[in-house]
């Protein structure tokens, strides 16, 4: 790699509302390298990824792609002059075709106009080519989230950069896509031609596609090595920059099981049933039957389309039941809307926060406070300081960074998370459903929500079920999970003791096939 | 009592329909001479129909359109604009609908050059209108009397204007009489009263205020009643509403105006229609007098106007 | 753009027009002849037009209100350049250069200086009202050239030559945004500029090329009441024409929101329109009752149309009632049990 | 809820009322008298308290086009009751009632049948327009009360009672949107209608509630129309004010989008509007430019404060034109450099 870097970035800075987030940032990315970007939440990842994509224009400091000086005016300048971008906030338009949606701003063209049927062509090729299963003519807005996160990393490199950033492409994705990914991304740079810039807060990703990192802190790089010479310890020292919390992100780390059994009791009475599912179907799920106890976290697993989603949103009021019937700290329940789900105790954290999570005009403190407003009230008057102060307690352990007095918006991916999950907590709720809870948070604060949810069932009389795509994440949080295959199931649990990540893949597999 | 909804089709049967295309309905002078055009089209066994076109030229060629659409036996128009009401004659000579004009005419040059005939117009004058209102001001205050005058207008209709044409002839004979202000009061109550308001606040030593128009007359007179300038700004308009005659004989802001008589504008146009249709000879321009209002002949005038008091 | 296996969506709204226009029918007779309705078409031919400009500003997120006012700068222009002796082609082309000019200040003001298009059009509204008046003093301009009086008084066998205009016109604009990229960029703009920008849409040409044609349109509309009036009049187009032209496009599936919606469907809004204000007038209904008819034949029509799609949609009537009932039942026992436990 | 410590956004427009005033105080003597200030606001009032109604609705995304009828109702409907020999206040709560029912009927219709509000209101718009002149046959109808009159005609010291009410009406309004549950719902349905509801807001309540704030404000403006006529006028309204009710929010900084915007500003773009439209009159300026000024007056206003606000918060304007030649020299280098390879 002696050749000229495909990207070279020097001095680059930039500051929102005379805040500094990024402070002299220096980066190099040759040919036939794939560098990580790794960094705590609001570290500043993907607000350089942006200036460097021409979303955004810096404050200071230069940009040289193949050797030559650029401005990038728009995202357009920059694709034109080979870099191609992933954002952590997906782009695509749901109301387009996925093969829209893939070649907009590059669209095959013919005599009169776009020609259609050799876009769809290519997509469909594309698609195929990545072991995507999806129709180009289908609207995105129809598309499951990770499928459209798939859509997106395929759209970016059929663009055919030089230089291909991508922001945590990997949040919604199963480990088996993630694997997909990471052997497409190393086939790209396999011909010495482009380089990425692959940012990630799973640190075994890290290690599996990258051959050099940088490390971003507050702003400032910290860390600039190859992968090769790293040590996780010393990397996630210089993430999080406080020896505390690596203490207990320790657990994370090492994806073995039992592990994360340390932080259990091993043998606690489980509490009541406070939820009870029998049969329970509607248009896009089938006779489900699970039951969940106070006291406990149940993890939902399985393949990408298997129904867990649609289980949740059933359940908080926004899909309609067909047949079947659920219980609910022993009464019948019928869900109508979440406005009732939210009355009767139940919390959900969505797993596509722009899409419904948060208000983005709102602030911070507001979003937060919004569904537990009628406590801080009255005559219907905010008592504002008290729900200022509430929220700030509650966000406290959660190492939110940022202003929570300003916009939503301007939070980091991560700390938008972070905030959802502060708005649950703050609910005091009977049965908690977390849909994706750690998308996109960082190692520090991940152990962090993984600790207050074990505390919360703890504690409390709760009870709590987590979906997520990452097999680590439900190993470590969950007492026991239950596999959906194919919109439905029976509602057999496997206790956490006994699985490992393989296991589980297996589990949600082979069953599919029998 | 809005109107018949009957439709054309009972052209076979006795009662013979006529179109009536009008300015606008939701002006009270309009709505009277509509209500005298149904009730004087009974008396002569006519079916009348009426439409406005609420100040929108294309809404009036649509509406006559129809009205060829429906064969009706005569067209009545109060035209928009003089000059582009042309077009609809032609469609309706070809049409073989006989045209009368009604308040205002069309443009005869235009007609003359362009082969279009009317049968005959029943009109106002305007401009006299304007002239008496005029004469009117300088009777209430003499010849020699300095006044500023502030103008509360329609500037963009033609009968308007000519109102102002008269008025203003009568006016700039004095070179007492100033006019210092003009404003669109938009044939609107509401935009009369601000209007009027704001040149009261601009002209502290406003006198007289003329308004071409009856609805903008009545938010003049509110305006300067709600300004406490009773004695000190006087109102001179055109308006045959009942409620403003009623303040021309009260003559404590309504000094004096012009009213004309849409009534007998529609009858006399409903009787030379049902005379041509009985093809009896019709006169080819009627004109009905714009009878100037003063404190002296208030209460004989207030029969002929129109509204609630 | 999108599959053909699904109903198009305009089909909606069209069985409402028809149904319209059959009832106006059965209830005058005149109304269904294909005179009248070359009329009725005539008659709106000038808002449908409008309705087309203003369906590509309002799919991009956008509004132009300037469009009524821009009639009557068309019109005056072009009457005062054959006033002038000019030939007519030369005033039709002044006349549309003049609109298409406002389209272009609107576009870059609002792309570039980030002005919301609803200030940036109030202006140019004022501006392009106040020009005729102030060029005319307030008094129409006769038109004398007769080839002039083709455009909207003209026929070519038993059509208008207004409507063939304006339906080569629907058709070259439904081609634009269905079939090119320029008209995808558009859809995407609206649909989230950000997402656009990000993908390499060049928004600037999208949202400058958008009100350079509903100038254009306007332009359109204004020699089309010029030559039915032959005359520059310098309040035309002051008084329904925007809101109806708004009102066609968003009867017709265009959202005010941005990338949702098609000429097609704009142009049945505007028919729509066009057959009630005929249908009105044909039936005699009196002008104080008309408001009152068109807004509620528009919202039954439209309410009709939500609810098929809402049903079609989402979940069966059958299934919801059945949830609904189902529901009641289980929170009745519910509340049976609580009340019985305590 | 939010710190104070940031400078509120409505400064910049408020600058620019200042600047207009000041300018207008320069060129007409007579403009800056208490007086005359009184009487800009009291014609402003109307427009004024249909901008705070409008900014609820805009808020939510929605859109009230029925508030320039209701107008014309409630003045009609009060008539009407006290010419039936009812109390004047009879006859005020019934006017009140009449345009808040047809604010709930579009509340209701938009949030459960879910047509967009640009239709239902502009049905409601037809409905109650129509009324009035089907009630009255559109002749005026004259208040005789003398209570009644205070309303629009009335002064508490120098202050007009209109102005006193919209004074007291804004601050209402402002303390609801700022500081109650219900102000954060109206922001949160706005902003994000489907992450409000999953945080448990309750749509169907805030999107009712605002259509029926704009319905009774729209019935206050009527009153104040109608008690400074002293008759119930069957036309009132149906000019600019739906219109300016619109621009003034707009002006104001309240998004067509929603979920931004305050009464402040709203009431700012009043005033703005209320301004130039006096000061034009006061310098009689001729009516036919008064479209053409009062649009560019609006059009500069906003554009300053477009680019104060995209200065303060981005790049400076200084670093934006740098970066724009920057970027054009580059190219021209790289272009150069490029050619010079082969
Ligand atoms: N539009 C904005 N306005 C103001 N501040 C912003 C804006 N976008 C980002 N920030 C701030 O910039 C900082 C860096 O944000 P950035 O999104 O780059 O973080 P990140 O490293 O990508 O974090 P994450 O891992 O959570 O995605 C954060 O503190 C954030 O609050
Ligand atoms: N095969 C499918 N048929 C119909 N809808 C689907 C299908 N796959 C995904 N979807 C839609 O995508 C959304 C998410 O899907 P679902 O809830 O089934 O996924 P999931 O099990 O949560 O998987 P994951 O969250 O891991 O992507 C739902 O709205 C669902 O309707
Ligand atoms: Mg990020
Ligand atoms: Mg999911």
């Amino acid at each position: 790699m002696t050749s000229i870097p495909v990207l070279q970035v020097s001095g680059i800075s930039k500051s929102y509302n005379r805040v500094e987030v990024l402070h002299h940032v220096d980066l190099t990315v040759y040919p036939g390298e794939v560098r990580a970007l790794i960094g705590h939440n609001g570290a500043g990842k993907s607000t350089l990824l942006r200036i460097l994509s021409g979303a955004e224009a810096p404050d200071q400091g230069s940009i040289m792609v193949g050797g030559e000086k650029r401005f990038f005016a728009s995202p357009r300048d920059a694709q034109e002059f080979g870099v191609a971008a992933v954002y952590q906030e997906l782009r695509l338009l749901p109301q387009l075709s996925v093969g829209e949606n893939i070649y907009l701003g590059h669209e095959p063209r013919s005599r009169y106009g776009i020609d259609r049927k050799k876009m769809f062509r290519a997509a469909e090729q594309l698609l195929q080519r990545h072991n995507i299963h999806i129709d180009p003519r289908e609207q995105v807005g129809r598309l499951s989230h990770a499928q459209r996160q798939l859509v997106e990393v395929v759209a970016a490199l059929e663009r055919q950069a030089r230089v291909i950033l991508l922001d945590e492409p990997t949040t919604a994705l199963q480990a088996d896509q993630v694997d997909d990914l990471i052997r497409t991304v190393r086939g790209i740079v396999a011909d010495g031609t482009v380089g990425v810039i692959f940012v990630s807060h799973k640190l075994d990703e890290v290690w599996s596609v990258a051959d050099r990192l940088t490390v971003l802190r507050n702003g400032d790089v910290v860390l600039d090595k190859a992968t090769r010479e790293a040590d996780k310890q010393e990397v996630i020292r210089f993430i999080v920059g406080d020896t505390h919390v690596v203490e207990s992100s320790h657990g994370l780390l090492s994806s073995q099981k039992g592990s994360s059994g340390s932080q259990r009791t091993e043998s606690r009475k489980m509490g009541p049933e406070i939820l009870r599912v029998d049969n329970l179907s509607s248009r896009s799920l089938r006779s489900i039957s699970l039951n969940v106890n106070v006291g406990e976290v149940v993890g939902l697993y399985g393949l990408e389309g298997s129904g867990r989603t649609d289980f949740f949103r059933l359940l908080y009021g926004l899909d309609s039941m067909i047949g079947g019937r659920i219980d609910l700290a022993g009464r019948p329940y019928h869900p109508h809307s979440p406005k009732r789900a939210m009355a009767l105790g139940i919390a959900f954290v969505t797993e596509e926060r722009k899409k419904d999570g948060f208000v983005p005009m709102l602030s911070t403190i507001q979003n937060v406070a919004l569904p537990v407003l009628s406590r801080y009230q009255s005559f219907g008057f905010i008592h504002r300081s008290t729900v200022e102060r509430a929220v700030l307690d509650t966000l406290k352990p959660l190492q939110l960074r940022g202003d929570p007095s300003l916009p939503a918006t301007h939070l980091s991916g991560g700390n938008q998370q972070k905030m959802l999950f502060a708005r649950t907590l703050m609910q005091n709720p009977r049965l908690i459903l977390l849909d994706e809870p750690t998308k996109g948070v960082d190692i520090g604060a991940k152990a962090e929500i993984h600790r207050l949810i074990r505390d919360l069932v703890q504690g409390g009389d709760v009870g709590v079920m987590v979906i997520s795509s990452e097999e680590e994440e439900l190993l470590e949080v969950s007492d026991r999970i239950i596999v959906f295959r194919d919109r439905t199931t029976d509602g057999t649990s496997y206790q956490t003791k006994a699985l490992t990540d393989i296991d589980l893949r297996n589990l949600a597999l082979s069953e599919v096939v029998s | 009592g809005c109107g018949t909804t009957q439709t054309a089709a009972g052209t076979t049967s006795h009662s013979k329909v006529i179109g009536v295309s009008m300015y606008s309905l939701t002006n009270p002078y309009f709505a009277a001479m509509k209500k005298s055009f149904i009730e004087n089209g009974k008396k002569d066994g006519l079916q009348v129909e009426v439409e406005a076109s609420n100040g929108d030229q294309s809404t009036q060629l649509a509406q006559i359109e129809t009205f060829i659409q429906q064969h009706v036996a005569a067209v009545a128009i109060v035209p928009q604009d003089s000059n582009s009401i042309v077009t609809a004659i032609k469609e309706l000579n070809q049409a073989h609908i006989p045209v009368f004009f009604v308040d205002s005419n069309a443009n005869t040059k235009l007609m003359a050059q362009d082969g279009a005939h009317e049968v005959e117009v029943v009109e106002s004058n305007n401009y006299t209108g304007g002239q008496t209102v005029g004469q009117e001001m300088v009777d209430h205050y003499g010849k020699n009397a300095h006044v500023e005058i502030g103008i509360v207008n329609f500037p963009t209709a033609s009968s308007t204007q000519e109102r102002d044409a008269g008025f203003l002839s009568v006016i700039h004979q004095y070179p007492g009489y100033h006019v210092v202000s003009t404003l669109d009061g938009n044939v609107s109550p509401v935009t009369g009263l601000q209007v009027a308001t704001d040149m009261m606040e601009a002209h502290p030593h406003l006198q007289a205020i003329f308004s071409d128009t009856g609805p903008a007359a009545l938010g003049v007179d509110q305006a300067i009643t709600s300004m406490h300038k009773q004695g000190q700004v006087d109102l001179f308009a055109f308006s045959s509403a009942r409620q403003n005659i009623a303040e021309i004989e009260n003559n404590s802001v309504y000094k004096a105006g012009a009213m004309q008589q849409p009534k007998v504008e529609a009858q006399v146009e409903v009787a030379n229609i049902a005379k041509y249709l009985d093809h009896k000879s019709v006169p080819s321009r009627v004109l009905i007098p714009v009878l100037g209002v003063t404190k002296a002949n208030a209460a004989s005038r207030l029969p002929l106007s129109f509204g609630k008091v | 753009m999108k599959r053909t296996r699904h109903i198009p969506k305009e089909m909606g709204i069209f069985s409402v027009l028809v149904v319209v226009y059959l009832l106006f029918g059965l209830l005058a007779p005149t109304f269904m002849t294909t005179s009248n309705t070359f009329t009725l078409l005539l008659n709106g031919s000038v808002v449908a037009l409008l309705a087309i400009g203003e369906t590509f500003v309002l799919l991009t997120a956008g509004i132009d209100l300037s469009v009524g006012a821009g009639i009557a700068l068309s019109g005056v222009v072009a009457a005062i350049a054959i006033q002038h002796g000019l030939p007519w082609y030369v005033g039709v082309l002044l006349a549309l250069a003049s609109t298409t000019l406002i389209g272009l200040f609107n576009g870059v003001v609002i792309h570039y200086v980030k002005v919301p298009p609803f200030i940036v059009t109030f202006a140019t509204m004022g501006v392009a009202s106040s020009i005729p008046l102030i060029l005319t003093n307030a008094t129409p301009i006769p038109i004398t050239s007769n080839t002039f009086s083709f455009i909207g008084q003209g026929f070519i066998g038993p059509i208008p030559f207004a409507v063939l205009l304006l339906a080569v016109v629907a058709i070259i604009a439904h081609l634009i945004l269905s079939r090119t990229v320029f008209g995808l960029h558009v859809y995407s703009v609206g649909g989230n500029r950000e997402s656009a920008r990000l993908a390499g849409v060049n928004t600037a040409k999208v949202d400058v090329v958008v009100y350079m044609v509903s100038g254009l349109m306007a332009g359109l509309g204004g020699l089309v009441d010029a030559s039915r009036l032959m005359s520059g009049y310098p309040t035309a187009g002051s008084g329904t024409s925007l809101f109806f032209s708004i009102s066609a496009a968003v009867v017709g599936g265009v959202s005010l929101f941005g990338g949702v919606g098609t000429i097609l469907g704009a142009i049945i809004g505007a028919v729509l329109i066009a057959v009630v204000s005929d249908g009105m007038d044909i039936m005699n209904v009196s002008s104080y009752w008309q408001p009152l008819v068109i807004g509620l034949i528009i919202l039954v029509g439209v309410t009709i149309d939500t609810l098929r799609v809402a049903q079609s949609q989402r979940v069966s009537f059958r299934e919801v009632f059945v949830a609904r009932f189902t529901r009641r039942a289980v929170d009745h026992a519910a509340g049976e049990a609580k009340s019985a436990s305590k």
